[in-house]
């Protein structure tokens, strides 16, 4: 059994196909990592795969079902989760409510139970509260627990989106570009971060430009050019492809 | 955020000094005789609230300078409803209950004064309305009486003098205001009993700037001998202006909505012909000096005008004259300002010349004026005349 | 037929030509401050009202429209000072600052002009012409001209002059236009002065059809932002289809299937406009990017 | 107890029980009763319009029309039916519910702008209906409600009855919204403001987050709608205007987004500031739009959560959480 598969996937802006004819396998239990130059359509994949966008044409299969055109919170709620390019951070939050929120859907949230306060209610957000407070110490927020969001920088707001997409408990975590911005100390930090999520049996999808990150994590790369698969395999294989090292010597990222 | 403690400063001080500009409410000594108000001020009946106002302001003032009534000072408390029924029922709590006055004067449209009738009949407080509606007397209330005709006399008024023309069928376009509504109702009701069919019936919003669309609707109406428009504020100038427009060929009939001067600068030479019952008020220099009502329509008209500019004179602020004086002479009568004594007095209110006509109110009809209060008037060479 | 499907245009023309100068004047001061100005119907009566009373006060008409003009521009001069540099402020504390300087607006007329009704004289006469059967008044061929000719103005100033595009600019991107060295102070105080412009000309225009008092501006501001949001906020073009959509439903809709209900009508067909193109029918379609 | 105290699900209801509780002493007359009880009307439907738009940040500018549906549909049928208040009152609200229920999905589905403009012409649609259909609803001149408002034998009719009742139901509103901002919904529902694409891929279902608040909001004015109608004895149209919708939008944004206790201040200051500025006769209008652009330039993020900041800054405290 698979745990995604991505079938003759395309979708179109205005008559720009941002991906063409796109089809991948992601095996259980793995860190698989999607590279690409910029405008590769890297980001626009992850948002056809998370459900924000709609394909054009094309299927995606989560657990060897159809889930294509299903919200994306109803792919949450299948086992998915991820986090964002442009941060998606709720500003008007305290930095652990946005890991909170991460939990939504383990916590029963209706609305009368929380309009009147029942008891479940109460102990589950304080069981929860305990969880995500480790989940930020888990990524690296340990200090930053009772912060209000908006006071945050930037490299912890990344961590802060990671913390939340694992409070969701997913069985497929997709990074978009988890390092871009950070130094190298805190590069190194999310790379160990990402290893331990999965070794904790989390599938990991990541996008990423850092080609150390990439390269030195990933067990399968998948290479986009134009919208399209330029190549796949082992990371070492990527590596010696001739198309690839093709398509990247026109840009300025150099393999390390 | 200086900057910004500054903008906020700035306006704060700003509205402070609206304060010394726009005083305070005087407090009477104590001893005085309450009356209290609440006038359409500003709001869509603004232009029926100013010159009741100003009425109420300008006469009291003047009682006072002559020595008040019973010996005692007159004390106007005002409030601005806006028209809206919702400020003018708390505004009427806060009359009665804070400000205890001994007689309210107000409600320039029918909607305020129908929704404050159950707390002047609870408080029992003598009420005397400026709103047209016949519902606000109709059935009588004990504690509410009302000056200006009401919306059913102008329409029989109106319908008597088309009967007399030999007009059977009209067409029919209503602001869809309080007024408008309220006169369009009463017209269809009424229409029957002077054989008048209403084969067009339109309607326009209060703040519609062309009516040519429901005007055309009328004119391509077979067989319209008339057209007929009950409605207030501007509305009706620009019906009138359309059906100029359009060059109908019949007459066309407005309401006592329109009597003011105001009405035939803004629809300009297309009221030349318009028809409408009125107040002798309009037409005060007019009447011939053997008729009764003459002295008071001009001393009011005088007066009015010499304070706030010539040909600003309308009905409304008659109807606030004819509501405080008819007040002030039942007080003078009983010799009291006690609700109940006010109340049984201006129920006995006879023979009383106001600008509407001649007042004698009953048990039974707390407004006193007959159809012939009504004069039936033409626009001419702008200005108005009397057409019987 | 043809006569009375004339005389429904016309009017419908004439109304949406004043809501299209109202819409306008939303997209300029939209376009560059995203502020959503509500006190722009008080800019359409400030320009009729002072017009009504400077002529009173002797001057001649052209004079007495300049100083309308000049008058409501220092209101939008002002009206920017004000509410734009407040930091920190949502969209909705914007808007509530601009209902309240519409308050404002509006209670400083009534205090200072007064509360009755006034009109102009029409620029040419009242007779009617007759054209297709219809009979059209000659001041709603002013309404018309004056409104196409600032249409043009409007589009020559945004793409043929350096100081448009710099507006412009501004609109799309306020950092980038600094940083390329557009004043954009400089910017902001011009496109609300440009708005309450165009509002006292559409008050002077209509006032000889309409007549005007303190009030006239609610029913006129609401009416201009259902045009531009109708034709999609920030579009030129659009404001101006909106506004004469708006228009010609409200007449024909009188005219044809209930006058009562005309405004529910046009309000009925923005909603479903809405429904289906949530930008409005110009509005730029943005995607989300995340 | 200090800790209770502190909280503001605990502290700041037994301030605003003790305040409701004495109050009455400065009491002199009915009018300060009446001026009390509109403030609590008033207080209820903007603490539920605030969980739309200050906690969700889904604005409207057509909530008036839900309350005067309310409204009328007591005053329909207490007054032409002869139900019970307490029936009609219900029945309305599910009427407005259900309504609200179907526009939700349609109007949420705009942003900004264009959702103010969609809610505005919403309202606007309810105002001309109720001013046209005269037959049932007695036009622009409005109508009477005659029957007293009870249940079970229990009547409201006295200035002062009708206070413990609005108190009562204030208090308890309050205690629910309070809750309910603290719960996983309530974090769903600040996300939705905050980023709606975050909570969707976290598994919250922002539609139905979006309409239900909008609903219980709705259905909340409509309550408060067939309230004030038995309690005002009048309803007209004017209900239902623009301008109510407005206004109602203004104290809660005056008071303070996203917080119950400046939903409060808000009502409170809307309802008592015109009753006020009356003295400035002729000048009322220019003043109460100075004050208003004043408050919202000194505190953009209104009363309360600007108090509260500033309070926090003197003390010294970082990352002070905005007051619920």
């Amino acid at each position: 059994m698979t745990l995604l598969k991505v079938d003759d996937l395309s979708k179109e802006f205005g008559g720009v196909h941002a991906i063409e004819d796109l089809s991948f396998v992601i095996e259980p239990g793995t860190i698989h990592a999607i590279i690409g130059p910029n405008g590769a359509g890297k980001t626009t994949l992850f948002n056809l795969i998370t459900g924000v966008y709609t394909p054009s044409a094309g299927e995606v299969y989560l657990d060897d079902r159809p889930v294509t055109g299903k919200a994306p919170f109803e792919l949450a709620r299948a086992g998915m989760s991820r986090t964002f390019q442009n941060l998606q951070v709720c500003l008007n939050m305290s930095a652990l409510d946005n890991v909170m929120l991460g939990r939504h859907m383990h916590l029963k949230p209706g609305f009368v139970s929380g309009l009147l306060r029942l008891p479940g209610v109460v102990r589950r957000d304080r069981e929860a509260r305990q969880m995500c407070a480790g989940l930020m110490d888990f990524v690296g927020l340990g200090n930053h627990i009772h912060a209000a969001a908006d006071s945050l920088p930037y490299g912890a707001l990344k961590r802060l989106e990671i913390a939340r997409a694992l409070a969701a408990e997913p069985r497929l975590l997709l990074l978009d570009e988890p390092a871009a911005g950070l130094n190298s100390a805190e590069t190194r930090e999310i790379d160990a971060v990402i290893q331990k999520v999965a070794e904790r049996g989390v599938t990991v999808v990541l996008v990423e430009h850092d080609m150390k990150l990439v390269m030195g994590i990933s067990d399968h790369v998948l290479v986009l050019d134009y919208g399209r698969k330029l190549a796949e395999g082992r990371p070492q294989d990527i590596r010696a492809n001739p198309d690839v090292i093709a398509a990247y010597l026109g840009t300025a990222h150099a393999f390390a | 955020m200086r900057r910004r403690l500054m903008r906020a400063l700035g306006m704060i001080a700003l509205a402070l000094g609206m304060v010394i500009v726009g005083r305070g409410p005087l407090y009477a000594a104590d001893g005085s005789i309450r009356i209290g108000s609440f006038l359409a001020v500003t709001g869509p009946a603004s232009f029926l609230g100013d010159p009741e106002l100003k009425t109420l302001q300008m006469y009291i003032e003047l009682i006072n300078t002559d020595g008040g009534v019973n010996g005692r000072q007159l004390e106007l408390i005002h409030y601005d409803s806006q028209a809206n029924p919702k400020n003018a029922v708390g505004f009427v709590k806060r009359l009665i209950d804070q400000d205890e006055v001994d007689i309210i004067i107000g409600g320039s449209a029918s909607g305020e004064t129908l929704a404050v009738m159950p707390l002047v009949d609870k408080a029992e407080v003598p009420f005397i309305s400026l709103a047209g509606s016949i519902k606000i007397i109709d059935p009588v209330q004990k504690w509410v009486f009302k000056t200006p005709h009401t919306d059913r006399m102008a329409c029989q008024k109106i319908f008597e003098h088309m009967q007399g023309e030999g007009i059977q069928r009209i067409g029919m376009i209503s602001g869809t205001g309080g007024f408008g509504k309220s006169m369009q109702g009463q017209c269809q009701e009424v229409a029957g009993d002077y054989g008048i069919e209403i084969l067009a019936d339109e309607t326009y919003g209060p703040k519609d700037t062309d009516m040519t669309a429901q005007l055309t609707k009328i004119k391509g109406t077979e067989g319209i001998q008339a057209v007929l428009n009950p409605g207030f504020g501007q509305g009706p100038a620009i019906v009138t202006k359309n059906f100029r427009q359009l060059g109908f060929e019949v007459p066309m009939y407005q309401s006592h909505g329109v009597a003011s001067k105001k009405y035939i600068e803004l629809a300009g030479e297309a009221a030349e012909g318009v028809r409408l019952p009125a107040a002798a008020l309009l037409v005060a220099d007019k009447l011939p000096d053997t008729d009764r009502q003459k002295p008071v329509v001009v001393a009011y008209k005088q007066a009015f005008e010499d304070r706030h500019g010539a040909g600003s004179v309308s009905t409304f602020g008659g109807h606030a004259y004819d509501a405080l004086f008819m007040a002030v002479e039942a007080m003078q009568r009983c010799q009291c300002s006690d609700a109940a004594g006010v109340r049984d007095e201006l129920e006995k209110t006879a023979g009383f010349m106001g600008t509407a006509g001649e007042v004698t109110m009953s048990p039974e009809d707390h407004l006193g004026l007959g159809l012939s209060a009504f004069r039936m008037l033409e626009v001419k060479g702008g200005d108005w005349a009397l057409l019987d | 037929m043809l006569a009375e499907l004339v005389q429904f245009l016309f009017a419908g023309l004439t109304a949406g030509a004043i809501y299209a100068l109202v819409g306008l004047g939303f997209g300029l001061i939209y376009n560059a401050s995203h502020v959503i100005n509500f006190a722009q119907g008080e800019f359409v009566m400030l320009g009729g009202m002072t017009t009504v009373f400077a002529a009173a006060a002797g001057l001649p008409l052209a004079a007495a429209v300049a100083v309308a003009i000049l008058v409501t521009v220092a209101a939008g001069l002002a009206l920017e000072m004000v509410a734009v540099p407040t930091r920190n402020a949502s969209v909705v504390t914007l808007i509530i600052i601009t209902i309240g300087a519409s308050i404002s607006y509006r209670g400083a007329a009534q205090a200072f002009f007064d509360k009755q009704f006034h009109t102009l004289p029409s620029f040419s006469g009242e007779d009617p012409i007759d054209f297709l059967g219809a009979a059209i008044l000659p001041q709603t061929l002013w309404v018309l001209g004056i409104t196409v000719l600032i249409v043009i103005a409007l589009q020559l100033f945004f793409h043929r002059t350096l100081l448009g595009k710099a507006v412009l600019a501004t609109s799309h991107n306020r950092l980038a236009a600094r940083l390329v060295g557009i004043n954009v102070q400089l910017v902001l105080l011009l496109s609300f002065g440009l708005s309450a412009a165009l509002g006292a000309i559409a008050g002077v225009l209509i006032t000889p059809i309409t007549s005007t008092n303190f009030e006239v501006g609610i029913m006129l501001g609401l009416k201009g932002f259902c045009a531009a949001i109708l034709g999609g906020l920030g579009s030129g073009v659009g404001a101006v289809v909106g506004g004469l959509l708006v228009g010609l439903i409200e007449a024909f809709g009188a005219g044809y299937i209930s006058s009562e209900y005309k405004d529910a009508m046009a309000f009925g067909i923005i909603l479903l406009v809405l429904f289906f193109m949530p930008s409005g029918l110009f509005g730029k379609r943005t995607t989300e990017r995340v | 107890m200090l800790k209770v105290l502190a909280s503001p699900r605990g502290g700041g209801l037994l301030v605003l029980i003790v305040l409701i509780a004495l109050l009455p002493l400065g009491f002199q007359n009915n009018f300060h009763y009446d001026v009390a009880i509109r403030v609590g009307f008033n207080a209820i439907v903007v603490v539920g319009l605030n969980l739309l738009i200050g906690y969700a940040g889904q604005i409207s500018l057509g909530h008036a029309g839900f309350l005067a549906l309310g409204a009328y549909a007591s005053a329909i049928l207490t007054g032409s039916h002869d139900w019970p208040p307490v029936l009609a009152m219900l029945t309305g609200a599910v009427g407005v519910g259900l309504l609200a229920f179907v526009v939700a999905r349609p109007v949420l589905r705009l942003k900004g702008h264009y959702l103010a403009m969609a809610t505005l012409g919403m309202g606007m649609i309810i105002a001309i209906v109720l001013n046209t259909e005269s037959q049932l609803t007695g036009g622009p001149d409005g109508m009477s409600v005659w029957v007293s408002f009870g249940v079970a034998g229990l009547e409201a009719n006295t200035p002062r009855q009708w206070y413990w009742l609005v108190g009562a139901l204030l208090v308890v509103w309050v205690w629910l919204a309070l809750n309910l901002i603290d719960s996983p919904f309530g974090r769903a529902l600040k996300a939705v403001h905050g980023s709606e694409v975050a909570a969707e891929v976290v598994g919250v279902d922002t539609t139905s987050v979006k309409v239900t608040v909008f609903v219980v909001s709705a259905v909340v004015a409509s309550l408060v709608g067939s309230l004030s109608a038995h309690y005002i004895s009048f309803i007209s149209p004017q209900e239902a205007s623009f301008f109510h919708s407005i206004e109602l939008v203004i104290m809660a944004v005056l008071g303070g987004m996203a917080s119950i206790y400046g939903s409060l201040v808000g009502a409170a200051i809307l309802t008592v500031l015109p009753q006020v500025l009356t003295a400035f006769e002729d000048f009322e209008h220019l003043v109460f739009g100075l004050v208003m652009m004043a408050v919202m330039i000194f505190m953009p993020k209104g009363i309360v959560p600007s108090l509260g900041l500033w309070l926090a800054g003197r003390a010294r405290r970082p990352g002070g959480e905005a007051a619920p």
